[in-house]
């Protein structure tokens, strides 16, 4: 099924205009495509600065502060243009004795599949670039990617800093990778399909995931893991700053930093997104519209996030994969048991 | 305890009073670390300070034991040179003889013989002189 | 930074040129002064002033300051305390460490002048010594207040700066 | 060390002087095999300002505002620890009042401290919030200080013969105020830390210090005490009067993080208690003994020893009869307790090497002087 199939209206018209010039409709398909996800990028970056700024002032609420409140106006919206406008602007460094190729690819390959998996986020009924019917196998297989990212960073920054945040990143990367896909595959059991579509549909035949047993373990599964995935504390050992200085970016400065912040935001924005998806029902609700619900939504699961980040300390790195693999992989598996249990009986 | 000092250690001692809560002791380098283990098995076990003494005409290093059972003090003065001064270390009865010896080593040149690591503590290792003997004077601008 | 400037110079040339590049240089210079990123770098007592201005009471981060560990990612160094000689290569190094364009507050009488430490054999007398300082902030400790004010007279230089102006 | 058949090499990592959590100036020298910590080498110095060499340079009276500047999270301990040894020296009795206050001073301190040392580790173990918590109390107590003497950080409010000045109108009254709030917030960190599972699996049995051997490095304060040798110079050498005053000596069998930072939050509930008592005992009369404008005391020595919140601040003043001494010797907790690192952190990983050192609540510039 293709984009074009599923648009409705303007779009019909506009397909039946480029036809009757007998150009071929696959074309029509990949312009369109293209423009879509020139969109999602956009909406995406926007919500980035959004989100950085949220998580200022979130943070600075939980801490009995005020947080920006200058740049912009009385509530500091534009706090993170500025930072971003600052950025760069700022000199770009690669240290003497860094890979340089390395060094210049890493943040690109952490950005590139982070904005890419919003490719198959169903932002609201008539939003969803494209249902691939591997939706969430693309999900799985894409947001693999950046740790990749992250260790070419970390290795070729030629810093010790930077090289314990890689190594951690990819082991931490790894293993939470684990629990998240079996969290996934209960959904998938589920709905009975990986087709993201699909997933949404049963969600609004049959009722929230999040309100059948047994995935309420799988959402909490998914939650924690997708903490891990994000970096964020308790797991946020790739970047820990009282311990590593700043882990594997450490030796990034300007906009390659900044590339690597936007993708870590950008991250936490598509894993709460995806979370709705999975779990919440995507963008179903009364009265307001789709795409309205599914921010809300998506929105609650951030600021829960952040709620944590800002409440607890940091795990150690043993006890972090002592986690993952002594107790979220065998509650996944048995998760997934469960889910299929019940839902072939 | 005096006298139990002095039958133990002998002559080196060459003087003993007590002042209050302190013993005040003033031995030869020779009878040092001997007269620390004494202490350190009769309770002393706290090595509260070990520092050094430059009054412009003779130099002391000080070490101060201290008990925290009885809360007395025992404290030892050594005399050395003013340049080129060594004495044995106590690190072998004391852990925390290590880095106060270090810093005496630093500030007023005194060698520490059996030191297990004699470098610069507070000042860089290039530094030329020991700053708190009085021959130097104070820097001004 | 080396292009930037080139350009700016080119552009001048032009008619216009010169409106267009101070129209530039206020976004640029309120983008640089709305975002000062400090590096966490406290040396002795100031440090905890420091500290205390970064915490609930003053809240640096109203202004768009928040800390950094990296050099890397800093944009200035607050001095905060006495220099040593011992300390000095090292300060130095994370200076060279940081990006362009790059700022440097000395807070404290220390950090200024020596401060208290004017005879001092291990003490070097200002860190105008070592690096080129932007702002001082006297004091010893400096009240949060001054130091806030001493960001505050560090956003108005930066205001006053253009793409032309830099040499870096 | 090796892992089955490959073979792995250790890397030396240079900890600081800049690093967010080493407190200040201090490097650590650290050989690290993959995680672990095999080997520490803390290198000091980096903030050494000479000030054993300027005390010869000054008069008495003029060298205690240098003592603020070493431990500079608590000021008034150095104070009193070189007062005292002066006093010691000349013969000078403060005042009963002004003793009094000495103590509210102090204690007052200890609790600020304290404060930056929960606020601290907590952020050294990415709880951020806490450490602005912590910050948050502080600052009733700064406008305390400011209120009675004009400074925040360095008060240099203990002098020679008394303190500064009498505590202005409405101090007893905010001073109660703060003593009835600290209560209650210090309740609210244990439920934000010290019940929290991640902050105990952090910090139980994490670096261990046996009494033993702490007492073998001359470790003192709620570095010992947490280790459970229940040293505290308030009561074992009562300055000022303390022997007047109704405390318990804090400790903890735990030798552990949680071990000293469960002292230290036992401790502010002390001191507000020690001050509570001061408040209500406070008798009338002089704050300032008479004490000579060039104060020269005979020749002689004196050891003024002082439990500041690190533990045991001494001060060694040798006069020899002029205006200005002949040698101070500055004795600080944090420098035995740093001695001590390398053996509490070895076999433990990057990340308890940061909670460690937390726990120890170091200051460079005592370290350093």
């Amino acid at each position: 099924m293709t984009a074009t199939a599923t648009a409705p209206g303007v779009l019909q018209r506009l397909l039946v205009w480029w036809q009757a010039h007998g150009w071929p409709a696959w074309i029509f398909d990949a312009i369109w495509m293209v423009v879509m996800a020139a969109v999602v990028t956009a909406f995406v970056l926007v919500t980035v600065l959004f989100l950085i700024w949220l998580e200022r002032k979130v943070s600075g609420d939980i801490q009995s502060r005020v947080g920006p409140n200058r740049v912009g106006g009385r509530f500091g919206p534009l706090q993170t243009a500025a930072d971003a406008l600052k950025l760069l602007m700022k000199e770009d460094i690669i240290p003497a004795g860094a890979d340089r190729i390395v060094f210049v690819l890493a943040p690109f390959l952490v950005f590139v599949p982070t904005l890419m998996v919003f490719l198959v986020v169903p932002f609201s009924d008539r939003w969803l670039v494209k249902d691939l019917n591997l939706g969430l196998l693309f999900v799985v297989a894409v947001s693999a990617l950046p740790v990749i990212g992250l260790v070419m960073g970390g290795w070729a920054s030629n810093n010790k800093y930077a090289m314990l945040g890689a190594m951690r990143a990819a082991a931490q990367g790894m293993s939470y990778e684990i629990p998240l896909i079996l969290a996934m595959v209960c959904v998938a059991v589920a709905a009975g399909s990986l087709k993201i579509g699909d997933i949404v549909s049963a969600q609004r035949e049959g009722g929230w995931f999040i309100l059948r047993f047994p995935l309420q373990l799988a959402f909490l599964l998914y939650l924690i893991t997708s903490m891990a995935e994000v970096n964020r504390v308790p797991f946020d050992l790739p970047e820990a700053e009282s311990e590593l200085v700043a882990g594997y970016h450490t030796e990034y400065t300007g906009m390659r930093f900044a590339i690597f912040f936007v993708a870590e935001f950008a991250h936490l924005f598509f894993v709460a997104a995806f979370c709705t998806t999975l779990f919440l029902g995507a963008w179903s609700g009364p009265v307001l519209p789709p795409a309205i619900w599914f921010l809300i939504k998506t929105y609650a699961i951030i600021l829960v996030i952040m709620w944590v980040r800002w409440t607890v300390p940091r795990l150690r790195i043993d006890q972090i994969m002592g986690f993952a693999w002594k107790l979220l992989v065998p509650a996944a598996l048995v998760t997934v048991l469960l889910t299929g249990l019940v839902w072939t009986a | 305890m005096i006298d139990n000092l002095k039958a133990e250690i002998g002559e080196d001692i060459e003087s003993a009073e007590q002042v209050g809560r302190e013993l005040r002791l003033r031995v030869r380098p020779a009878a040092l670390v001997a007269c620390c283990r004494f202490c350190k098995e009769r309770g002393y076990r706290y090595p509260a300070d070990i520092t050094a003494v430059d009054t412009g005409s003779e130099m002391r290093v000080v070490y101060r034991l201290v008990s925290l059972e009885s809360g007395e003090h025992v404290v030892i003065s050594v005399g050395v040179p003013r340049t080129g001064g060594s004495l044995p270390s106590v690190t072998g009865v004391f852990k925390g003889a290590d880095w106060p010896e270090r810093e005496v080593y630093d500030l007023f040149g005194v060698r520490f013989i059996g030191h297990p690591d004699l470098r610069r503590i507070l000042l860089t290792d290039d530094w030329q002189g020991f700053p708190l003997l009085k021959t130097v004077p104070a820097q001004s601008k | 930074m080396g292009v930037a400037k080139r350009l700016a110079d080119m552009v001048v040339l032009v008619p216009g040129g010169e409106f267009i590049l101070t129209k530039v240089d206020y976004v640029l210079n309120w983008g640089r002064a709305s975002s000062i990123w400090p590096l966490t770098y406290g040396l002795a007592c100031c440090a905890i002033e420091m500290m205390a201005t970064a915490a609930s009471r003053w809240d640096l981060d109203r202004f768009g300051v928040m800390y950094r560990g990296s050099p890397r990612q800093a944009d200035l160094m607050v001095v905060a305390g006495t220099v040593t000689k011992k300390m000095a290569p090292v300060l130095r190094q994370l200076y060279d460490q940081m990006p362009e364009p790059k700022y440097v507050l000395a807070m404290g009488g220390c950090a200024c002048s020596g401060g208290p430490f004017h005879d001092s054999y291990s003490v070097v007398q200002g860190v105008d010594e070592i690096v080129p300082v932007d702002i001082y902030v006297p004091g010893c400790p400096p009240r949060p207040e001054a130091l806030i004010d001493g960001i505050y007279r560090l956003q108005e230089k930066m205001h006053r700066e253009s793409l032309r102006s830099r040499e870096s | 060390m090796s892992v089955g058949l490959t073979p792995t090499e250790q890397v030396i990592l240079n900890m600081g002087p800049q690093h967010p959590s080493t407190h200040g100036v201090l490097r650590l020298r650290l050989t690290l095999d993959g995680e672990v910590v095999v080997g520490c080498d803390p290198v000091i110095g980096y903030l050494h300002r000479g000030m054993e060499k300027i005390a010869e340079n000054r008069t008495y009276a003029q060298f205690i505002p240098y003592t603020d500047r070493l431990d500079y999270i608590s000021s008034a301990s150095n104070n009193e620890a070189f007062v005292l040894a002066v006093e010691r020296i000349a013969g000078i009795e403060a005042p009963p009042r002004a003793q009094y206050l000495r103590v509210i001073l102090l204690e007052l301190n200890r609790i600020a401290s304290h404060l930056v040392f929960v606020a601290t580790f907590a952020n050294d173990l990415a709880a951020t919030t806490a450490f602005l918590y912590g910050f948050r109390e502080r600052e009733v107590i700064m406008d305390l200080f400011e209120m009675w003497t004009g400074a925040r950080l360095t008060q240099s409010w203990i002098r020679i013969g008394g303190v500064g000045s009498d505590i202005p109108e409405g101090f007893e009254k905010k001073a109660h105020e703060f003593c009835r709030m600290l209560g209650p917030r210090l309740d609210e960190y244990d439920q934000l830390l010290t019940g929290n599972r991640i902050f105990r699996v952090r910090t139980e049995g994490v670096g261990v210090l046996p009494p033993e051997v702490g007492v073998d490095y001359a470790c003192s304060g709620p570095t010992l005490r947490g280790s459970g040798v229940g040293f505290d110079l308030r009561r074992a050498e009562p300055y000022e009067v303390y022997s007047r005053l109704g405390f318990d000596v804090v400790t903890d069998t735990a030798c552990d993080c949680m071990g000293r930072y469960r002292v230290r939050m036992e401790e502010m509930r002390q001191s507000v208690h020690i001050i509570e008592q001061c408040l209500d005992q406070l008798p009338e009369g002089e704050v300032q003994a008479k004490v000579p404008r060039a104060l020269r005391p005979s020749a002689g020595e004196a050891y003024g020893r002082v439990e500041s919140p690190r533990g045991e601040f001494a001060c060694y003043v040798v006069s020899d009869g002029g205006t200005s001494p002949l040698r101070v010797r500055l004795r600080a907790p944090s420098f035995y307790h740093m001695a001590a690192l390398p053996e509490m952190v070895r076999g433990w990983k990057m990340g308890d090497l940061v909670a460690i050192l937390g726990s120890l609540d170091i200051v460079l510039g005592e370290i350093d002087r």
